[in-house]
């Protein structure tokens, strides 16, 4: 009982750890199916087909690198545009914050296919053609919100003594900035950033509005594959990308624990 | 790139205003380049803003600041060759020690930075620790970082704002001789800001008093503590009994005071200007209790009994009711000679020349720092 | 990425300096602020305002509309389509209480008792972000379904009174209607929960990790029992991460509509879907421009109010 | 067949307000050796092998126009919502032919945003079906020629029915033995069209009554907790896993959701069922008509036809087809739902042109239905 | 809800191992209740491991503690009748200063919560912020309030676990008299942990010295200062001089000692069991510097030359180096006398009673803290 009182955070957290991994478990599975039809729904037997022919289906393994691309790109320049907001809103007092808070947060507010469609219109008006262009902006845009928002909180935080200590040192404006701000803010643009990247690449409804025949991204194309049966190499995409999610971090952390560790 | 402009640092009718308050009031200082000076005063008196005005990180509203003749008032932090060590320390998380100390070396890209640093290091006795981050350090260890991330680059001038008010009491002592090993090793201006009493008296070559954005007494720590000029000086540096007394007389450059009806002395020449009512100003260790048999002539003596004995360790703390309802402090060092017993009645005395005077119109209680009012 | 950070929280200040500060320099925010806001402005704001406009307009698509300040389509899109927007709040309330229900303990098991796992287990949490939302939505087709993963489970292992008595909890509680756990209230809001946690469990890591653990024990040291500590202070004190995990749950899963579909029936429907299909099936651009405002509208007053009462200042 | 009969009933593609003609771009064919196409999912032959397509590489070996084949086309409404602006602002949509459903044709030839077909260019075309040479939706078959057609009907899972068929319209509708496990079609023409046969009208030619007769009856069952939920094509995966017990469903899905679950039962109802088809256009602006105008051709060639038919399972639009695949794969030709004998077409009927103002005014009501 | 358990607290072999670090090793202890106990030693030398075990927030690996005879060892920190003064004060940051202190009173149901929170306020004179918040008050102030939290509770035992670390000097004396006034007031058992040597001294009934996790010596203060039993016990209270000495004779309670050549006396009471080495112990303020006239007879005289003078304000120090290297350290209370200059020859003598005898095997850096041991 007082075993079970002690580790009942444990047992809850990996429960719910369970809750989030539990349809990633069944992606993962029905990677190694080898489906009898075109339809991969019912488990019929092990295979390891579509992990031997990973891009096999026409079409996949370049949405897939769409999708990075669009996810890398949108991401990072949300990120920058992103903190600099997050600074303004995190470090000044200014004329019109509130308004600014208002912007930052109605984008998270906004039905996806309001946002979608309207943009489109815009699009049109202005002349840009859709296809990636048109989907970076979108993308940048509300992934904006996302990183100000987890920024901000991590600006905010931030102790101004250690920026007044670099002038001290006889660090300029700019050096001060690159060698200390940044460096401390960096986490907080990390989460931010990978948060915006996950937005970008799992994004369908406004992609879809704003993309053309030349622009098909990942979630473009399951949506589509999906409408008759995913292909297995869907599954298989979808778990290397979550692996690969993982295995990044993992060897961050080994490496770091490996310096560390040559430098003690 | 700092310009090098060793010499004294002056300070000219320095201001600064925050919207209606006034923090620092109009001062003038001069530091002599290579004297170790402490800005001593209460909690929120300007201290930390004269510093800050000193390092570039706040603007004067009026009065200019110079370093060895050249005006560096209007220049940015990073053109001052001015270091500071910060009250809590400010090191830079991310960084490791090493990488801390040599900020300031690289940024003004002195190519032997690793040696010169690690040479601060050794200076301060943690080049052991240069691959750990800040974090990873005790309270102490992280003092003294921040204490080599400022020395390494030699300034004309070091600020330290009360850089041991972390400390425990044994550190601090041990960091107050390290500090002075440094200094006088380097040879460098340093501006002390404290306000433990005792730590300004055993390291600064001179003292400022401060008190509420002005500066009260200028002097060093014997000067200072011996013949304060406030009752404010009196009690902030140390504690001392504060008499009301009325000058009776003087003669022979003596003059004769009334002390509640107690006739007592004090050299004429320590009377404030103006009326004939002052405080005559004691202190505990100077006040000695006279067993019957010795001998009191010449000493300003006091009849009262003994309320409260404390033992400190190295001496032993009286206080020592008065007719009049106020009680006297009393200190005696434990060299091994029997004492006063609680309760019991003492006469006590002084040397007159060991008292000194001051202006009545003052609050007695001034810089004694009252609980309600910190 | 440290173990100490993805803070997704409006902070308490943490120094003296945190709060926001004049400077010298006026221009500095606004030059800061420009390309980002010009961004939002120019692909945001302006397409909402001709939106805004198309809300007030009356015609058809083949036709065209034109702008004739028709305050009407707002009453009837709000008449007609009432039902849906208040089941909208009611899921996306009730999925936001669950993701914060199983979010905490997640964080705090995050946050202090993870070790050296701690960067792993917090990359787990967003790493199904990178398999698309679609497949791991249908997944839950494959795990709740009738003789789905659960049943099997269950089955296999002699529990299936688990899942029986399970499901005999959700009909009385009006989550299920017969026996199906799948295309149910129960489901959708299980899918809501299931793709927000990972907006809780961020924030509330985030501010959890700060947490005093000392306040803890002083609770613990005046009588408080592990319940009241919780209670008194961990909760109070976590109530910044907790207002900025809601918020993040809360809004986006107003709109969502892709649970509903996939995992809900017709009983489940959502605004989302309804505006979805004004704007893509019957082609009233009107209305389903003035129900987005609607839902806007409401989004931000429920989020006002919430953040006035939670006592954080900013919003978000 | 009698399928064949044209419905003549409706208004055709003209509406109330007269044809747009749309606009033509400068034909690049010549220059530009590709075509942009734009297909629904799973909608074409594949190697299941090298995951090539064959007949789209053959095509680019014979003409040496290589072909831009993008499967974004996953529903009617919702690559409509996205090509509209395009087309309304008069603007080249990246596309030179698409793949749209009749109903929709029709509304796209309404607004002038599809071209005429350049018949020179498409010598085959003659090889369409009889019954589809006349329209409702597109009168003469000027702007359009089908790609690939099919039925709407009523498809089970045994294994949910507990081993019950389901035949009729009304039993899947009304029968307690499927309460609550019955999902029907977000496409207005099936699920309407189905439910007004069975109550005995002609989808040629119902009056706005009869629509929303056939509208009640779906409230009903809707409020009785009968029907689950409207879908598109994910209804497949509820219906294999059972899930879903019985529900509407297109012709080629089912025959391929079989090959994995043979158990599964289809029926065209009695009543009658919806027939569909998807038509190849070219929308306005197109920049390589030319090259569009020859992968149709191409593709009206009766053994090429007979290729793709063999592997997506729909109701082959070519006449010659079924001749050609009797000899390769007699399992496929034999197939009622790929190639219906005369008896079944008989109960296959196309959903009326609508005018644009009817349009509005059902959808609404049946979106009322399907979101409310 | 707590149970009343007046009476002595008892720690019975209590030992706290972490892995395979012993923090606290087999500690027996006896706190009368109503005493105020002071726990003194060493940062990580486990006081408060100790303290935390006593409030029930760490669990002994082995050993019993019980309050009035009652075993408590094994209930939870809030069924004890317990309360803790933590180092950082632990206020709850979103409650304002009276719900602070009312917290306790509120778990245990108490009504009139209101009026005795309220009341205890008064006693730290704070009931005019009782609804600030902790983050708008001064550190001083803040101790006070994590005080008033603590005492209202009127628990059976008070931990204070160095309540007054992170104040200053000046803050620290007055908090120090506040507390003892509090704890007479109120009457409870103060176990109060420090490493400040002369905070102990001052305010403690008994005072136990900790070293690794060992109780060194526990007496009251006076016995434990003048006649220190280890070496660590005399560095760690206080300066100590220790002189290397061999016994040479003992005839009539007195015994001849030679001190680097030099002859002295200590009385034969204080030798330490053992061989013949010892540390000849004396305290720098029982050492007199002698003038030239005075008589000496009686005493241990050292001559040597001086080579530091600081003032320290009531007293000042100087370092007097031996023909042998060493220096010693002499305190002179400032009492207005004439003292010794820098760089003159001085005689100095001290009353053999005054000084103290150790084992010599023993280190005699012990407990003086050398910076690179913290
Ligand atoms: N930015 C500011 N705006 C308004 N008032 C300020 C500002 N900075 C400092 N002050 C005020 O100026 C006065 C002097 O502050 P300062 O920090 O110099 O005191 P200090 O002597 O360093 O005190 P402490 O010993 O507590 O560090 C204080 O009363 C403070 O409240
Ligand atoms: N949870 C723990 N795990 C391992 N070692 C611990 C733990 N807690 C304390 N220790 C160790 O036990 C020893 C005693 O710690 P304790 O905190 O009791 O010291 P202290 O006397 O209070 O020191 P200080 O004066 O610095 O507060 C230290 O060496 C410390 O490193
Ligand atoms: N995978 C292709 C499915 C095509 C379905 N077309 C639907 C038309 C319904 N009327
Ligand atoms: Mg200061
Ligand atoms: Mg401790």
């Amino acid at each position: 009982m007082s075993w079970l009182r002690r580790n009942l955070v444990i047992i809850i957290g990996v429960l719910v750890m369970l809750y989030i991994l539990l349809p990633n478990l069944v992606v993962i599975a029905y990677s190694f199916n080898k489906p009898a039809g075109r339809y991969n729904y019912e488990w019929t037997q092990f295979s390891l087909d579509a992990w031997t022919n990973p891009c096999g289906v026409p079409g996949v393994c370049q949405s897939v690198g769409l999708s990075l691309q669009i996810g890398l790109i949108a991401s990072l320049t949300a990120a920058v545009l992103g903190t600099m907001v997050a600074f303004a809103l995190g470090r000044y007092k200014f004329r019109g914050r509130a308004g600014t808070n208002l912007l930052i947060f109605l984008p998270m507010a906004t039905p996806e296919v309001v946002m979608g469609s309207s943009l489109l219109t815009l699009f049109i008006a202005m002349g840009i053609p859709t296809g990636r262009t048109t989907i970076l902006i979108a993308h940048i845009m509300f992934c904006l919100s996302f990183v100000v928002v987890t920024v901000k909180a991590r600006v905010a935080s931030l102790d101004p003594r250690l920026e007044q200590a670099a002038a001290d040192l006889y660090a300029n404006e700019v050096q001060t900035f690159l060698k200390v701000t940044l460096p401390l803010v960096a986490p907080g643009i990390a989460a931010g950033t990978l948060l915006a990247f996950s937005l970008s690449f799992d994004d369908y409804i406004i992609t879809n509005f704003n993309a053309s025949p030349e622009s098909v991204t990942f979630p473009m194309y399951v949506w589509g594959a999906a409408q008759r049966g995913t292909p297995v190499q869907i599954n298989v995409i979808g778990t290397v990308m979550f692996l690969g999610a993982l295995v990044i971090v993992l060897a961050g952390q080994l490496l770091g624990r490996r310096r560390n560790r040559q430098v003690a | 790139m700092a310009e090098r402009a060793s010499g004294d640092l002056v300070l000219t009718g320095v201001t600064r205003t925050y919207e209606t308050f006034t923090a620092v009031d109009n001062i003038d200082l001069t530091i002599p380049q290579g004297s170790f000076f402490a800005l001593l005063g209460p909690s929120g008196c300007g201290k930390t803003t004269t510093l800050r005005m000193v390092a570039g990180l706040e603007q004067p509203t009026a009065g200019t600041i110079s370093i060895g003749g050249q005006d560096i008032t209007a220049t940015k932090p990073y053109q001052r060759n001015v270091n500071t060590v910060f009250q809590n320390y400010a090191l830079f998380p991310h960084l490791d020690i090493l990488e801390n100390v040599a900020f300031g070396l690289k940024r003004r890209g002195v190519s032997n930075w690793r040696v010169q640093a690690m040479e601060a290091l050794e200076l301060v006795e943690l080049a052991h620790v240069a691959k750990k981050k800040p974090t990873q350090l005790s309270g102490g260890m992280q003092q003294r970082v921040a204490l080599a991330r400022a020395v390494v680059n030699r300034p004309d001038v070091l600020l330290l704002d009360e850089p041991l008010g972390a400390l425990d009491l044994k550190l601090r002592r041990q960091m107050q001789i390290e500090l002075k090993r440094i200094q006088s090793e380097v040879g460098l201006t340093f501006v002390h800001v404290t306000h433990d009493q005792e730590e300004a008296m055993t390291m600064a070559d001179t003292i400022a008093v401060m008190n509420g954005g002005r500066l009260q007494q200028v002097g060093d720590p014997g000067t200072l503590y011996e013949k304060p000029e406030s009752t404010f000086a009196a009690n902030f540096l140390g504690q001392s009994n504060l008499l009301r007394a009325t000058v009776s007389g003087v003669s022979q450059g003596v003059a004769s005071l009334d002390v509640h009806g107690v006739a007592m002395t004090v050299p004429a020449a320590s009377l404030p200007d103006g009326g004939k009512e002052l405080w005559l100003g004691i202190r505990p260790e100077k006040v000695r209790i006279i067993s019957d048999s010795a001998d009191a002539t010449g000493l300003n003596t006091l009849k009262g009994e003994v309320t409260d004995v404390s033992f400190l360790g190295v001496a032993t703390q009286y206080l020592v009711a008065m007719p009049w309802g106020r009680e006297l402090t009393v200190v005696q060092q434990n060299d091994g000679m029997p004492r006063a017993q609680l309760g019991s009645n003492v006469t006590l005395g002084w040397v007159p020349e060991n008292s000194f005077a001051l202006d009545a119109s003052q609050d007695a209680d001034a810089g004694a720092e009252h609980i309600e009012d910190e | 990425m440290s173990a100490t950070t993805l803070p997704v929280t409006p902070t308490q200040p943490t120094t003296a300096g945190a709060k926001p500060r004049r400077r010298r320099g006026a221009r500095v925010p606004y030059l800061l602020l420009l390309p980002g806001l010009l961004w939002l402005v120019v692909f945001f704001v302006v397409p909402m305002l001709s939106l805004a406009s198309q809300s007030l307009q009356t015609g058809d698509v083949d036709n065209g509309y034109t702008l004739t300040w028709n305050f009407a389509t707002y009453a009837d899109a709000l008449s007609t389509y009432w039902p849906q927007m208040v089941r909208s709040l009611v899921y996306a309330g009730v999925a936001t209480l669950a993701t914060l229900a199983l979010g905490y303990p997640l964080a705090w098991f995050i946050a202090h008792r993870s070790g050296r796992y701690k960067n792993f287990l917090l990359v787990l949490v967003i790493a199904p972000f990178f398999t698309s939302f679609l497949i791991r939505t249908l997944a839950w087709q494959t795990i709740l379904g009738d003789s789905g993963l659960l049943y099997q489970v269950t089955h296999a292992t002699g529990t299936e009174f688990l899942l029986t008595g399970f499901k005999d909890v959700l009909r009385t509680l009006g989550l299920i209607n017969n026996d199906q756990l799948l295309f149910s209230p129960f489901a959708v809001i299980c899918g809501l929960t299931y793709n927000f946690l990972p907006f809780m469990v961020l924030p509330l890591y985030s501010n959890l990790e700060r947490l005093d653990h000392r306040l803890v024990e002083a609770a613990g040291d005046l009588y408080a029992s592990p319940f009241q500590a919780f209670r008194r202070v961990i909760w109070p004190l976590s109530l910044p991460g907790v207002v900025a995990g809601t918020l993040l749950t809360f809004i986006p899963a107003t709109g969502d509509y892709i649970n509903s579909v996939l995992l809900g029936s017709t009983r489940t429907v959502m605004i989302g879907q309804v505006i979805d299909a004004q704007f893509l099936r019957v082609l009233d651009y009107p209305t389903a421009a003035a129900l987005s405002f609607i839902l806007m509208l409401l989004i931000v007053a429920l989020v006002i109010t919430y953040v006035r009462r939670a006592g954080t200042e900013e919003l978000v | 067949g009698s399928a064949g009969k044209n419905p003549t009933t409706g208004p055709g593609g003209s509406g109330t307000a007269p044809a747009k003609t749309a606009a033509a771009a400068q034909d690049m064919s010549d220059t530009e050796k590709v075509v942009n196409w734009s297909n629904w999912p799973a909608y074409i032959d594949v190697d299941d092998k090298t995951k090539a397509r064959p007949s789209l590489d053959e095509f680019t070996k014979q003409t040496g126009i290589k072909v831009n084949y993008t499967e974004d086309y996953n529903d009617n409404d919702e690559f409509y919502a996205k090509v509209r602006p395009l087309l309304e602002a008069g603007s080249d949509t990246g596309r030179d032919v698409w793949v749209s459903t009749d109903w929709m044709v029709a509304r796209l030839i309404r607004l002038g945003y599809v071209q005429k077909l350049d018949m020179a260019n498409i010598p085959n075309h003659v090889n369409l079906q009889d019954s589809l040479t006349q329209v409702s939706f597109d009168p003469g078959r000027v702007h359009s020629l089908p790609w690939q057609s099919g039925f709407a009907g009523i498809a089970y899972n045994p294994k949910a029915t507990g081993g019950k068929k389901v035949e009729s319209v009304d039993q899947l509708l009304t029968d307690p033995a499927l309460k609550g496990k019955v999902t029907l079609l977000t496409e207005m023409r099936d699920t309407v069209g189905l439910v007004l046969m069975a109550m005995g009208k002609k989808i040629e030619s119902f009056t706005d009554a009869d629509f929303d007769a056939a509208i009640a009856e779906l409230q009903k069952a809707k409020d009785a907790g009968q029907i689950k939920g409207f879908t598109g094509n994910d209804y497949t995966k509820p219906l294999a896993s059972g899930d879903t017990a019985a529900c509407f469903a297109w012709t080629g899905d089912v025959v391929q959701l079989r090959a994995d679950n043979p158990d599964l039962g289809y029926v065209l109802p009695q009543t009658g069922c919806t027939l569909w088809s998807d038509n190849f256009v070219i929308p306005a602006l197109a920049k390589h008509k030319k090259n569009a105008e020859r992968l149709i051709n191409y593709y009206y060639d009766p053994k090429v036809m007979a290729q793709v038919v063999d592997y997506v399972n729909y109701i082959s639009v070519v006449k010659g087809a079924q001749e050609i695949l009797t000899k390769q794969d007699s399992e496929v030709a034999k197939n009622q739902l790929i190639f219906p004998s005369a008896d079944t077409l008989s109960r296959a009927h196309v959903f009326r042109g609508l005018t644009a103002a009817e349009e509005t005014k059902y959808n609404k009501k049946f979106q009322a239905l399907v979101t409310g």
